[in-house]
Protein backbone atom coordinates (compact mmCIF):
# COMPACT_ATOMS: atom_id res chain seq x y z
CA UNK A 1 0.00 0.00 0.00
CA UNK A 2 2.39 2.75 -1.23
CA UNK A 3 0.67 6.08 -2.40
CA UNK A 4 2.89 8.19 -5.01
CA UNK A 5 3.90 11.36 -5.57
CA UNK A 6 1.78 11.69 -8.70
CA UNK A 7 -1.42 10.58 -7.10
CA UNK A 8 -0.82 13.17 -4.50
CA UNK A 9 -0.14 16.04 -6.63
CA UNK A 10 -3.57 15.07 -8.45
CA UNK A 11 -5.55 14.73 -5.30
CA UNK A 12 -4.15 18.67 -4.61
CA UNK A 13 -5.03 19.72 -7.91
CA UNK A 14 -8.39 18.35 -8.31
CA UNK A 15 -9.15 19.68 -4.35
CA UNK A 16 -8.30 23.15 -5.77
CA UNK A 17 -10.28 22.78 -8.14
CA UNK A 18 -13.51 21.73 -6.45
CA UNK A 19 -12.88 24.36 -3.97
CA UNK A 20 -12.57 26.96 -5.80
CA UNK A 21 -15.83 26.21 -7.86
CA UNK A 22 -18.09 25.47 -5.66
CA UNK A 23 -17.09 28.32 -3.38
CA UNK A 24 -17.33 31.23 -5.95
CA UNK A 25 -20.71 29.98 -7.35
CA UNK A 26 -21.85 30.14 -3.72
CA UNK A 27 -21.02 33.27 -3.15
CA UNK A 28 -22.02 34.50 -6.16
CA UNK A 29 -25.82 33.39 -6.11
CA UNK A 30 -26.06 34.94 -2.71
CA UNK A 31 -25.70 32.49 -0.34
CA UNK A 32 -23.78 34.23 2.48
CA UNK A 33 -26.31 37.22 2.08
CA UNK A 34 -29.45 35.74 3.93
CA UNK A 35 -30.11 32.37 5.29
CA UNK A 36 -33.19 30.53 3.44
CA UNK A 37 -34.57 28.06 6.18
CA UNK A 38 -34.56 28.91 9.68
CA UNK A 39 -32.02 26.19 10.63
CA UNK A 40 -29.37 28.19 8.61
CA UNK A 41 -30.07 31.34 10.33
CA UNK A 42 -29.54 28.93 14.04
CA UNK A 43 -26.38 27.62 12.83
CA UNK A 44 -25.19 31.47 12.42
CA UNK A 45 -26.33 32.90 15.12
CA UNK A 46 -24.36 29.83 17.29
CA UNK A 47 -20.86 30.39 14.82
CA UNK A 48 -21.43 34.12 15.65
CA UNK A 49 -21.68 33.44 19.67
CA UNK A 50 -18.24 30.83 19.34
CA UNK A 51 -16.77 34.22 17.99
CA UNK A 52 -16.58 33.34 14.29
CA UNK A 53 -18.21 35.50 11.40
CA UNK A 54 -22.05 36.14 10.83
CA UNK A 55 -22.07 35.61 7.09
CA UNK A 56 -19.82 32.46 6.89
CA UNK A 57 -22.21 30.57 9.33
CA UNK A 58 -25.05 31.31 7.14
CA UNK A 59 -22.92 30.12 3.90
CA UNK A 60 -22.78 26.50 6.35
CA UNK A 61 -25.57 26.88 7.46
CA UNK A 62 -27.29 26.77 3.72
CA UNK A 63 -24.84 24.21 2.70
CA UNK A 64 -26.45 21.98 5.43
CA UNK A 65 -29.82 22.57 4.90
CA UNK A 66 -30.10 22.26 1.02
CA UNK A 67 -28.44 20.38 -1.54
CA UNK A 68 -26.27 23.73 -3.01
CA UNK A 69 -23.27 23.97 -5.58
CA UNK A 70 -21.38 21.36 -2.87
CA UNK A 71 -23.51 18.74 -3.73
CA UNK A 72 -24.00 19.34 -7.10
CA UNK A 73 -19.85 18.87 -7.40
CA UNK A 74 -20.29 15.64 -5.78
CA UNK A 75 -22.95 14.79 -7.71
CA UNK A 76 -21.31 15.43 -10.78
CA UNK A 77 -18.02 13.58 -9.87
CA UNK A 78 -19.71 10.84 -9.15
CA UNK A 79 -21.96 10.63 -12.12
CA UNK A 80 -19.07 11.39 -14.62
CA UNK A 81 -16.67 8.02 -12.95
CA UNK A 82 -19.78 6.55 -13.67
CA UNK A 83 -21.38 7.57 -16.65
CA UNK A 84 -19.30 9.94 -18.98
CA UNK A 85 -20.61 12.80 -20.16
CA UNK A 86 -23.96 12.58 -20.15
CA UNK A 87 -23.97 11.37 -16.81
CA UNK A 88 -23.09 15.12 -15.75
CA UNK A 89 -26.94 16.07 -16.99
CA UNK A 90 -28.73 13.29 -15.35
CA UNK A 91 -26.98 14.71 -12.05
CA UNK A 92 -27.90 18.19 -13.33
CA UNK A 93 -31.67 16.83 -13.12
CA UNK A 94 -31.25 15.53 -10.07
CA UNK A 95 -29.94 18.30 -8.13
CA UNK A 96 -32.62 20.39 -9.37
CA UNK A 97 -35.56 18.00 -8.27
CA UNK A 98 -33.74 17.72 -4.87
CA UNK A 99 -33.63 21.64 -4.81
CA UNK A 100 -37.24 21.85 -5.15
CA UNK A 101 -37.45 19.26 -2.43
CA UNK A 102 -35.91 21.10 0.36
CA UNK A 103 -38.44 24.65 -0.51
CA UNK A 104 -35.36 26.59 -2.27
CA UNK A 105 -35.19 28.22 -5.95
CA UNK A 106 -32.60 25.91 -7.12
CA UNK A 107 -30.46 28.07 -9.44
CA UNK A 108 -27.04 27.76 -6.91
CA UNK A 109 -27.39 24.07 -7.26
CA UNK A 110 -28.29 23.46 -11.29
CA UNK A 111 -25.66 25.91 -12.28
CA UNK A 112 -23.00 24.64 -10.13
CA UNK A 113 -23.36 20.81 -11.13
CA UNK A 114 -23.40 22.20 -14.71
CA UNK A 115 -20.18 23.97 -14.88
CA UNK A 116 -18.64 21.40 -12.63
CA UNK A 117 -19.03 18.90 -15.37
CA UNK A 118 -17.48 21.20 -17.98
CA UNK A 119 -14.44 21.34 -16.00
CA UNK A 120 -13.84 17.54 -15.28
CA UNK A 121 -14.64 17.23 -19.17
CA UNK A 122 -12.28 19.44 -19.90
CA UNK A 123 -9.58 18.47 -17.47
CA UNK A 124 -10.13 14.62 -17.93
CA UNK A 125 -7.21 14.44 -20.19
CA UNK A 126 -4.61 14.01 -17.34
CA UNK A 127 -6.54 14.01 -14.07
CA UNK A 128 -9.12 10.56 -14.19
CA UNK A 129 -12.61 11.54 -13.04
CA UNK A 130 -12.23 9.31 -9.28
CA UNK A 131 -9.35 12.02 -8.11
CA UNK A 132 -12.25 14.64 -8.07
CA UNK A 133 -14.46 12.63 -5.68
CA UNK A 134 -11.63 12.48 -3.22
CA UNK A 135 -10.72 16.38 -3.66
CA UNK A 136 -14.37 17.01 -3.60
CA UNK A 137 -14.69 15.19 0.40
CA UNK A 138 -10.89 16.90 1.03
CA UNK A 139 -12.47 20.20 -0.01
CA UNK A 140 -15.88 19.61 2.13
CA UNK A 141 -13.58 18.20 5.14
CA UNK A 142 -11.65 21.51 5.28
CA UNK A 143 -15.16 23.37 5.94
CA UNK A 144 -17.45 21.81 7.41
CA UNK A 145 -15.08 19.30 9.93
CA UNK A 146 -11.65 21.06 10.70
CA UNK A 147 -12.40 24.28 12.53
CA UNK A 148 -15.63 25.76 12.06
CA UNK A 149 -14.97 29.33 13.37
CA UNK A 150 -11.57 29.88 11.16
CA UNK A 151 -13.51 28.50 8.28
CA UNK A 152 -16.63 30.66 8.93
CA UNK A 153 -13.78 33.80 9.09
CA UNK A 154 -12.50 32.69 5.78
CA UNK A 155 -15.66 32.91 3.77
CA UNK A 156 -17.23 36.11 4.96
CA UNK A 157 -14.07 37.38 4.25
CA UNK A 158 -14.18 36.00 0.68
CA UNK A 159 -18.00 37.07 0.88
CA UNK A 160 -16.60 40.52 1.71
CA UNK A 161 -14.06 40.74 -0.87
CA UNK A 162 -16.54 39.76 -4.02
CA UNK A 163 -19.04 42.26 -2.58
CA UNK A 164 -21.98 40.19 -2.36
CA UNK A 165 -23.11 40.95 0.97
CA UNK B 1 -6.39 0.96 -2.04
CA UNK B 2 -4.78 3.62 -3.50
CA UNK B 3 -4.89 7.47 -2.48
CA UNK B 4 -8.07 8.20 -2.52
CA UNK B 5 -9.91 5.14 -0.58
CA UNK B 6 -7.37 5.95 1.84
CA UNK B 7 -8.10 9.79 2.09
CA UNK B 8 -11.65 9.04 2.20
CA UNK B 9 -11.48 6.62 5.30
CA UNK B 10 -9.34 8.59 7.32
CA UNK B 11 -11.66 11.85 6.49
CA UNK B 12 -14.95 9.29 7.84
CA UNK B 13 -13.19 7.62 10.63
CA UNK B 14 -11.85 11.40 11.92
CA UNK B 15 -15.36 12.92 11.57
CA UNK B 16 -17.14 9.91 13.39
CA UNK B 17 -14.82 9.88 16.40
CA UNK B 18 -15.73 13.94 16.22
CA UNK B 19 -19.50 13.17 15.81
CA UNK B 20 -19.29 11.32 19.08
CA UNK B 21 -17.04 13.37 21.03
CA UNK B 22 -18.34 17.08 20.61
CA UNK B 23 -20.66 18.67 23.11
CA UNK B 24 -22.44 21.71 21.13
CA UNK B 25 -25.72 20.41 18.96
CA UNK B 26 -25.05 22.53 16.19
CA UNK B 27 -21.35 21.73 15.26
CA UNK B 28 -22.25 17.99 15.86
CA UNK B 29 -24.89 18.62 12.97
CA UNK B 30 -22.07 19.72 10.62
CA UNK B 31 -19.88 17.02 11.30
CA UNK B 32 -22.49 15.20 10.84
CA UNK B 33 -23.44 16.90 7.16
CA UNK B 34 -19.37 16.03 6.18
CA UNK B 35 -20.05 12.58 7.21
CA UNK B 36 -23.08 12.16 4.78
CA UNK B 37 -20.59 13.57 1.90
CA UNK B 38 -18.11 10.66 2.51
CA UNK B 39 -20.46 7.66 3.01
CA UNK B 40 -22.52 8.45 -0.50
CA UNK B 41 -18.32 8.58 -2.10
CA UNK B 42 -17.81 5.72 -0.40
CA UNK B 43 -20.89 3.79 -2.02
CA UNK B 44 -20.14 5.06 -5.40
CA UNK B 45 -16.72 4.32 -4.90
CA UNK B 46 -17.75 0.74 -4.20
CA UNK B 47 -20.69 -0.40 -6.52
CA UNK B 48 -19.15 0.61 -9.93
CA UNK B 49 -22.23 0.57 -11.59
CA UNK B 50 -25.05 3.62 -12.76
CA UNK B 51 -27.09 1.86 -9.98
CA UNK B 52 -24.85 2.62 -7.45
CA UNK B 53 -24.87 6.43 -8.64
CA UNK B 54 -28.45 5.93 -8.04
CA UNK B 55 -28.33 4.64 -4.45
CA UNK B 56 -25.55 7.34 -3.61
CA UNK B 57 -28.09 10.25 -5.10
CA UNK B 58 -30.96 9.07 -3.45
CA UNK B 59 -29.06 8.31 0.00
CA UNK B 60 -27.52 11.99 -0.48
CA UNK B 61 -30.95 14.10 -0.69
CA UNK B 62 -32.85 11.62 1.89
CA UNK B 63 -29.92 12.68 3.97
CA UNK B 64 -29.98 16.51 3.37
CA UNK B 65 -33.54 16.44 4.03
CA UNK B 66 -33.91 14.65 7.62
CA UNK B 67 -31.02 17.24 8.60
CA UNK B 68 -32.70 20.17 7.43
CA UNK B 69 -35.98 19.04 9.85
CA UNK B 70 -33.13 18.74 12.54
CA UNK B 71 -31.89 22.13 12.39
CA UNK B 72 -35.61 23.39 11.82
CA UNK B 73 -36.42 21.69 15.22
CA UNK B 74 -33.00 22.80 17.00
CA UNK B 75 -34.28 26.49 16.24
CA UNK B 76 -37.94 25.89 17.46
CA UNK B 77 -36.66 24.19 20.80
CA UNK B 78 -33.80 27.30 20.79
CA UNK B 79 -36.93 30.08 20.66
CA UNK B 80 -39.04 27.76 22.71
CA UNK B 81 -36.34 27.68 25.75
CA UNK B 82 -35.66 31.03 25.36
CA UNK B 83 -39.00 32.51 25.94
CA UNK B 84 -39.83 30.22 29.51
CA UNK B 85 -36.39 31.73 30.77
CA UNK B 86 -37.64 35.12 30.26
CA UNK C 1 -13.21 -12.37 9.50
CA UNK C 2 -15.99 -13.00 6.80
CA UNK C 3 -18.28 -10.05 6.47
CA UNK C 4 -21.34 -12.38 7.26
CA UNK C 5 -20.56 -13.87 10.45
CA UNK C 6 -19.29 -9.95 11.79
CA UNK C 7 -22.85 -8.37 10.63
CA UNK C 8 -24.50 -11.78 12.51
CA UNK C 9 -22.31 -10.65 15.82
CA UNK C 10 -22.72 -7.50 15.37
CA UNK C 11 -26.81 -8.06 14.59
CA UNK C 12 -26.85 -10.31 18.41
CA UNK C 13 -24.34 -7.44 20.23
CA UNK C 14 -26.73 -4.85 19.28
CA UNK C 15 -29.56 -7.20 20.28
CA UNK C 16 -28.57 -7.64 24.02
CA UNK C 17 -27.15 -3.78 24.72
CA UNK C 18 -29.99 -2.57 23.43
CA UNK C 19 -32.81 -4.49 25.68
CA UNK C 20 -29.68 -3.31 28.69
CA UNK C 21 -30.17 -0.07 27.32
CA UNK C 22 -33.93 0.01 27.55
CA UNK C 23 -34.15 -1.68 30.65
CA UNK C 24 -31.52 0.12 32.72
CA UNK C 25 -30.45 3.36 30.98
CA UNK C 26 -30.27 6.77 32.05
CA UNK C 27 -33.22 8.61 32.18
CA UNK C 28 -35.42 5.57 31.52
CA UNK C 29 -38.82 6.41 33.67
CA UNK C 30 -39.44 9.13 30.29
CA UNK C 31 -41.24 7.64 27.69
CA UNK C 32 -40.14 9.17 24.90
CA UNK C 33 -36.53 8.40 25.74
CA UNK C 34 -37.56 4.72 26.18
CA UNK C 35 -38.84 4.99 22.74
CA UNK C 36 -35.82 6.37 21.35
CA UNK C 37 -33.89 3.63 23.18
CA UNK C 38 -36.11 1.00 21.44
CA UNK C 39 -35.09 1.76 18.27
CA UNK C 40 -31.34 -0.18 18.56
CA UNK C 41 -33.10 -3.54 19.02
CA UNK C 42 -34.87 -3.27 16.22
CA UNK C 43 -32.02 -2.19 14.21
CA UNK C 44 -30.55 -5.33 16.04
CA UNK C 45 -33.01 -7.49 14.22
CA UNK C 46 -32.75 -5.93 10.67
CA UNK C 47 -28.78 -6.64 10.95
CA UNK C 48 -29.62 -10.74 11.66
CA UNK C 49 -32.03 -10.68 9.05
CA UNK C 50 -29.46 -9.18 6.86
CA UNK C 51 -27.35 -12.03 7.51
CA UNK C 52 -29.45 -14.50 6.85
CA UNK C 53 -30.59 -13.20 3.13
CA UNK C 54 -33.80 -12.92 4.06
CA UNK C 55 -34.73 -9.79 1.87
CA UNK C 56 -38.54 -9.81 2.07
CA UNK C 57 -38.55 -9.83 5.52
CA UNK C 58 -36.27 -7.00 5.61
CA UNK C 59 -37.83 -4.85 3.15
CA UNK C 60 -40.99 -5.04 5.31
CA UNK C 61 -39.48 -4.51 8.67
CA UNK C 62 -37.77 -1.78 7.62
CA UNK C 63 -41.31 -0.16 6.11
CA UNK C 64 -43.05 -1.60 9.23
CA UNK C 65 -40.83 -0.17 11.59
CA UNK C 66 -40.78 3.98 10.30
CA UNK C 67 -44.81 3.87 10.24
CA UNK C 68 -45.32 1.95 13.84
CA UNK C 69 -43.38 5.17 15.27
CA UNK C 70 -46.28 7.14 14.41
CA UNK C 71 -48.99 5.08 16.56
CA UNK C 72 -46.56 4.98 19.57
CA UNK C 73 -45.84 9.05 19.38
CA UNK C 74 -49.58 9.47 18.74
CA UNK C 75 -50.20 6.99 21.85
CA UNK C 76 -47.40 8.93 24.18
CA UNK C 77 -48.91 12.32 23.48
CA UNK C 78 -52.46 11.12 24.39
CA UNK C 79 -51.30 10.33 27.52
CA UNK C 80 -49.66 13.22 28.82
CA UNK C 81 -52.40 15.85 27.39
CA UNK C 82 -55.01 13.34 29.48
CA UNK C 83 -53.08 13.41 32.66
CA UNK C 84 -52.42 17.23 32.38
CA UNK D 1 -13.74 -6.36 6.85
CA UNK D 2 -13.25 -9.38 3.95
CA UNK D 3 -9.86 -10.02 2.49
CA UNK D 4 -9.66 -9.87 -1.19
CA UNK D 5 -7.33 -11.73 -3.56
CA UNK D 6 -4.70 -8.78 -3.83
CA UNK D 7 -4.81 -8.18 -0.05
CA UNK D 8 -7.28 -5.03 0.07
CA UNK D 9 -9.47 -4.84 3.17
CA UNK D 10 -13.06 -3.11 1.72
CA UNK D 11 -13.61 0.11 3.12
CA UNK D 12 -17.78 0.57 2.85
CA UNK D 13 -18.33 -2.40 5.64
CA UNK D 14 -15.77 -0.94 7.95
CA UNK D 15 -16.65 2.64 8.02
CA UNK D 16 -20.59 1.38 8.16
CA UNK D 17 -19.60 -1.11 11.60
CA UNK D 18 -17.52 1.56 13.23
CA UNK D 19 -20.74 4.07 13.02
CA UNK D 20 -23.13 1.21 13.80
CA UNK D 21 -20.94 0.81 17.11
CA UNK D 22 -20.54 4.35 18.26
CA UNK D 23 -23.93 4.90 17.32
CA UNK D 24 -25.20 2.18 19.55
CA UNK D 25 -23.12 3.96 22.61
CA UNK D 26 -24.04 7.47 21.58
CA UNK D 27 -28.08 6.58 21.48
CA UNK D 28 -28.20 5.02 24.98
CA UNK D 29 -25.84 7.37 26.90
CA UNK D 30 -27.14 10.87 25.72
CA UNK D 31 -30.20 12.34 27.30
CA UNK D 32 -31.49 15.18 25.30
CA UNK D 33 -34.17 14.02 22.66
CA UNK D 34 -32.52 16.22 20.09
CA UNK D 35 -28.94 14.57 20.83
CA UNK D 36 -30.65 11.00 20.60
CA UNK D 37 -32.36 12.02 17.21
CA UNK D 38 -28.83 12.79 15.74
CA UNK D 39 -27.63 9.84 16.87
CA UNK D 40 -29.93 7.71 15.37
CA UNK D 41 -29.56 9.34 11.81
CA UNK D 42 -25.88 8.55 12.27
CA UNK D 43 -26.98 5.15 13.45
CA UNK D 44 -29.00 4.95 9.77
CA UNK D 45 -25.81 6.16 7.59
CA UNK D 46 -24.22 2.88 9.42
CA UNK D 47 -26.73 0.69 8.43
CA UNK D 48 -27.35 1.60 4.50
CA UNK D 49 -24.06 1.55 3.99
CA UNK D 50 -23.68 -2.17 5.35
CA UNK D 51 -26.68 -3.41 3.22
CA UNK D 52 -25.33 -1.40 0.48
CA UNK D 53 -22.00 -3.70 0.92
CA UNK D 54 -24.32 -6.95 0.31
CA UNK D 55 -25.29 -5.55 -2.87
CA UNK D 56 -29.54 -5.09 -2.17
CA UNK D 57 -29.57 -2.27 -4.06
CA UNK D 58 -33.44 -2.13 -3.45
CA UNK D 59 -33.39 -2.40 -0.35
CA UNK D 60 -31.03 0.48 0.38
CA UNK D 61 -33.15 2.90 -1.82
CA UNK D 62 -35.88 2.09 -0.38
CA UNK D 63 -34.24 2.53 3.13
CA UNK D 64 -32.94 5.76 2.05
CA UNK D 65 -36.65 7.51 0.90
CA UNK D 66 -38.50 5.76 4.24
CA UNK D 67 -36.04 6.78 7.00
CA UNK D 68 -36.49 10.86 6.32
CA UNK D 69 -40.53 9.95 7.14
CA UNK D 70 -39.60 8.51 10.22
CA UNK D 71 -37.29 11.31 11.28
CA UNK D 72 -39.75 14.11 10.36
CA UNK D 73 -42.27 12.04 12.62
CA UNK D 74 -40.51 11.63 15.65
CA UNK D 75 -39.13 15.67 15.46
CA UNK D 76 -42.93 16.49 14.76
CA UNK D 77 -43.45 14.40 18.21
CA UNK D 78 -40.99 15.46 20.28
CA UNK D 79 -41.21 19.15 19.89
CA UNK D 80 -44.93 18.57 20.69
CA UNK D 81 -44.10 16.59 23.94
CA UNK D 82 -41.35 19.56 25.06
CA UNK D 83 -44.18 22.00 24.78
CA UNK D 84 -46.99 20.21 26.96
CA UNK D 85 -44.19 18.93 29.41
CA UNK D 86 -43.35 22.78 29.98
CA UNK D 87 -46.55 24.45 29.85
CA UNK D 88 -47.75 21.12 32.42
CA UNK D 89 -45.04 22.12 34.52
CA UNK D 90 -45.57 25.88 34.57
CA UNK D 91 -48.89 25.50 35.44
CA UNK D 92 -48.54 22.73 37.99
CA UNK D 93 -46.02 24.71 39.92
CA UNK D 94 -48.22 28.08 40.06
CA UNK D 95 -51.16 25.69 41.61
CA UNK D 96 -49.86 25.05 45.41
CA UNK D 97 -49.23 28.82 45.74
CA UNK D 98 -53.13 29.21 44.63
CA UNK D 99 -53.21 26.11 47.07
CA UNK D 100 -52.06 27.74 50.37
Amino acid sequence: MEVSWVELIKLLISTGVCWTNFVLIDTYFGLPRKPGVLGAEVIGKTLEKMGGDLNGGYFMGNIVCSPDASAGTLMAAIFYYLLGFKGGLIATLLVYIGNRLCNDPGYAGTFGTFSATVIIHLLSGFIEPRYFIGGMIMAIFTIQGLYHVGASKVLGYIGRKLGMI
Amino acid sequence: MDAVLLLIGVISFVVGLRVFLTKNRVQRLLYLCCLNFAISALIALYIKSPMGGVVAAAYFIGSTLSSNAIAHTIGKVQRLEGRGEW
Amino acid sequence: MDIVISTLYLGYILLIFGTLGVILGPERRDPFVRLLNIEIPALGVMLIFLAYNHTLALMTYIAINSLIVLVFIRTIIRKEELEA
Amino acid sequence: MKVGESGNVELLPLVSIFCIVIGCIGVILNTHYLDKIIMLEFLTGGLIGLIVSFYYLDVAILTSIVEPVSTVILLLGSLKYIYIKRSRRRYSSKLPVLGK
